[in-house]
């Protein structure tokens, strides 16, 4: 049963040093916030799993929060690499990170199977590809009918997955819509999940077959307006390109992005001051 | 009507798009030229992105695969999960449209490291959907700018498979789709031999010769018999295209959304 | 692509003797004027899948069109029996029917794989029960991950899959909405797609991540307002309770069934004029 | 205050769903008696029904278990394979109500057939999503009227596992949850025992004998050694149901729409 809770308490309480935490979001509604308050409490060597790691895996990782990554395309949407990610990868700093790398149906399959409680996910795939020479865990199995040969993938079952909504009501049920990516798989798959929400209300008022997160799943519910800058929510606001483009400056050289990260993240309280002190930080810049 | 070598690109790749076709669409360059078809000859053509997004109408292109635009203007939006597993996976994509940092002579695709894999000199994206689509769409169309950087001899890493070492390696291998059906760049168009699926160049854009090709490709290039030019872009297809990119920087703030 | 056409001319092009045919409703937008048209024509040797067979499946079963049953739970709900499927199973009447019998568990997920174009499913269940025993399409594998035991049955993929539901546009692009079951995994895993609706119009309206079935995956859409009766349709009008009633009567005898068959189904043009026949037997019956 | 035999099962089976529980109602007497839990002691419990509907909570009980009533009362609709892949299997169903055509001394269950499987003397509806909820239910409750007929010997068919031969069998099998915890009747209450796990009579409903349970029992029934008498229902029990069933009458222009 989810409880409505700060989002410090949040993290202090359901995410662990080592755990295995899923932060998704398929370009919209990511949970930035949550994503500083972990690297603020200096989580640490965490297993991080999401399809689509951008800027703040690139913080979680170029902070040391990470030691594993398992995913399916790790860049800055629409803009380049992800240089924390490839500093890391590429020359063990701030330190090394074990890479577990699938492509993105069988990330999305393996959320389904962990959301529906079996070890394995199957999927028609991977032919010709070099993914499973380095993934062991890409591995190969034939169909006890037709014989076929099919690929198969340890299901996703996060520790913890951490995601941003809408609305919650108050008794902690979570409403999200517009582009859904593998949210609702990724909280279902989860031993505990975190969701920040643009507000927090009487009554959901969810048209049919909305897509609800009951309380039931939920284990905290935390109230962070703006919450997915610089991705967007739908219907509250949208996404803040110019942030992506301006992230690949600050990430590109790793004194830059330290400098960023302790004014912005280790230095502000929460997500409302770093809002406020980036204000002022882009002002001040030309 | 002048034009540059990114317009010819995107013009020439749109054109492969069938009306009503299912098309898989990834960002870039790809999403250029399915909406630029859409907006032309192909009103009919389902545009699919893996965020969720099927029916997507853009009327600026999205920056993100996930941009509210795509979701506003869709038929419907569903889970990730569905468009890998029941449109992907489930046989009812047309056409697959992809990108790539690198290609093979049998249009096979790296988009994941740069060198060696545990100790790469570029760590790229990934694979994303690419394997997939590479693998269950119908029909692949790569649309990618040429150099002898991207078109290599001997790719660094197999990412998605195009006709692995030519021949019928696809369908030893079971797999469903047809595979690259062509590969378009900013220099020519470039398909598979029917026999050997050795990538072949069957039509210069204006203006390039054959020894720009040859030298913007890491291999020992063919050049199809019945090699032809280009059509040139028509006034509308690039009124269409220019008009979508002006929007797209318009809303955007930035001019490079396309590229 | 969908094209909008009679019920009659949908049956007759793209239901075939001997087809795998679902006509789906979890008692819910229940195809019936769909099930009373395949009667018409005549249809035979059709291999029907369902999970809650109902009473169009008893009546397709008594009037001979059904040589084999795939399903999970045959009865009238809330009424008890289904009299011409247990006639069939237990006397062979009008024909032996083959039962595939599984949990409601394992058909749901047959449906999901075959919307997925995989060969089988995978399912933690059927520990201690007798079902795998007497259906030999259930059956066991290891995960090639933790060695666990999990079943597997085929992937059900119908020639043809029939639905009703709420909305269609002039395109073919269908909405429902309310109690959804599994029409969708069912209508994604057919070849071809029948859906008749209550309603065509020019846009859908529909709220966001709303239950759509696109153009591209209904090969016929055909307007049959009510053709869910005696099921409901969800904002249109509630299920006729005493029609599910009076269906037990009707149908436990032989003779009855056939009466009522031949004057309601065979001898109507269409489900309109059996609304009408219907309404004027209700009147004079006490 | 007087009340019926079917009065006291329903009460004493909606007793033991716990506020705040998760369960998985079949219909009928199972959905009766969760409802009349949710409108007294568990206001909380979040009732699913395998149609879809999650947090229903009807005014008036449904006919089927897909009636339009449950919809428009839940917290959200989802896919009926949601339900039994993400809830059931997910492991995240806390309490299975079900009833039951037979039943053994270990609390298996018969919804197939009765006689033998390939000619039947009685075909049945089915498993319907008895199997799973039997298996991954973290526990189950059955409510059922008791009569020899109906507690036999020896089960025609096996659809849903109980505790099997008894003892530790579902460990054995790695069954997830622990099985039927409670057989509910309009005769007394039945419990595993803990070790051997074969039902045993735990509560006796005012007014009935032993050996009017002996002769509604197929084998030879134990006694628990602290046998009690159910507590008669409350006035807000005996209300509460008896509202909720006349507006279901009402509604449904029928008094059998609990049983």
């Amino acid at each position: 049963m989810s409880d409505i809770v700060t989002l410090r308490e949040a993290i202090a309480h359901l995410v662990r040093d080592g755990d295995c935490v899923a932060m998704e979001g398929f370009t919209h509604l990511i949970p930035s916030a949550a994503g500083h308050e972990v690297i603020r409490q200096g989580k640490k060597d965490l297993y991080l799993v999401r399809m689509t790691p951008d800027l703040i895996y690139d913080q979680l990782i170029g902070m040391g929060c990470a030691s594993r990554l398992r995913f399916s395309w790790g860049g800055n949407p629409g803009v380049g690499s992800l240089h924390r990610l490839r500093d890391a990868v590429e020359r063990g700093w701030p330190q090394p990170l074990a890479l577990e790398e699938h492509g993105h149906a069988d990330m999305a399959n393996a959320y389904v199977a962990g959301a529906a409680n079996l070890p394995f996910s199957v999927l028609r795939g991977y032919q010709g590809s070099d993914l499973p020479r380095y993934n062991r865990n890409i591995r190969f199995l034939r169909c006890p009918f037709t014989d076929e040969e099919l690929a198969v993938s340890p299901a996703i079952r996060p520790d913890v997955t951490v995601i941003h909504a809408q609305k919650a009501d108050r008794r902690g049920n979570v409403l999200l819509w517009g582009i859904l990516g593998v949210q609702k798989e990724a909280a279902m798959a989860a031993k505990r999940v975190i969701v920040t929400v643009e507000q927090i209300v009487e009554r959901l008022d969810a048209p049919p077959n909305a897509c609800i997160l009951p309380r039931a799943v939920v284990s905290a519910v935390c109230l962070q307006p703006g919450g997915a800058f610089p991705s967007y929510a739908h219907g509250y606001y949208t996404r803040d390109n110019p942030f992506y483009i301006a992230w690949d400056d600050i990430a590109r050289e790793r004194e830059t992005f330290l400098a960023w990260m302790r004014r912005h993240v280790l230095e502000t309280q929460d997500f409302d001051e770093f809002r406020r002190v980036l204000g002022e930080t882009q002002r001040k810049a030309p | 009507m002048n034009y540059t070598t990114n317009e010819i690109m995107t013009v020439a790749a749109a054109r492969r798009l069938p009306d009503g076709a299912v098309c898989f669409v990834g960002i870039g360059l790809p999403s250029t030229a399915a909406n630029l078809a859409r907006l032309t000859h192909a009103p009919d053509a389902l545009l699919i992105y893996e965020s969720g997004p099927v029916g997507a109408k853009p009327d600026v292109l999205p920056l993100s695969i996930g941009d509210g635009e795509l979701a506003d203007t869709a038929d419907m939006v569903i889970p990730t999960p569905e468009i890998f597993r029941y449109w992907l996976q489930g046989g009812r994509v047309d056409v697959g449209f992809l990108g790539t940092a690198q290609i093979d002579r049998f249009a096979n695709l790296n988009t994941t490291v740069i060198g060696p894999y545990d100790h790469p000199k570029v760590r790229l994206p990934g694979a994303g959907g690419a394997p997939e689509i590479a693998s269950n769409a119908k029909e692949v169309l790569i649309i990618v700018k040429q150099s002898a950087r991207t078109f290599v001899k001997t790719l660094d890493f197999v990412t998605s498979a195009g006709h692995l070492d030519g021949g019928d390696a696809r369908e030893r291998l079971k797999i469903p789709g047809k595979g690259p059906v062509a590969v378009i760049t900013d220099l020519c168009i470039l398909e598979p031999d029917p026999v050997s699926k050795e990538l072949t160049v069957v039509s210069l854009h204006a203006g390039v010769s054959p020894e720009q090709v040859r030298a913007a490709t890491g291999w020992p290039v063919q050049f199809a018999a019945n090699l032809v030019e280009t059509a040139a872009p028509t006034e509308r297809e690039l009124s269409t295209l220019r008009a979508l990119q002006q929007r797209t920087a318009l809303a955007h703030g930035t001019a490079t959304a396309s590229e």
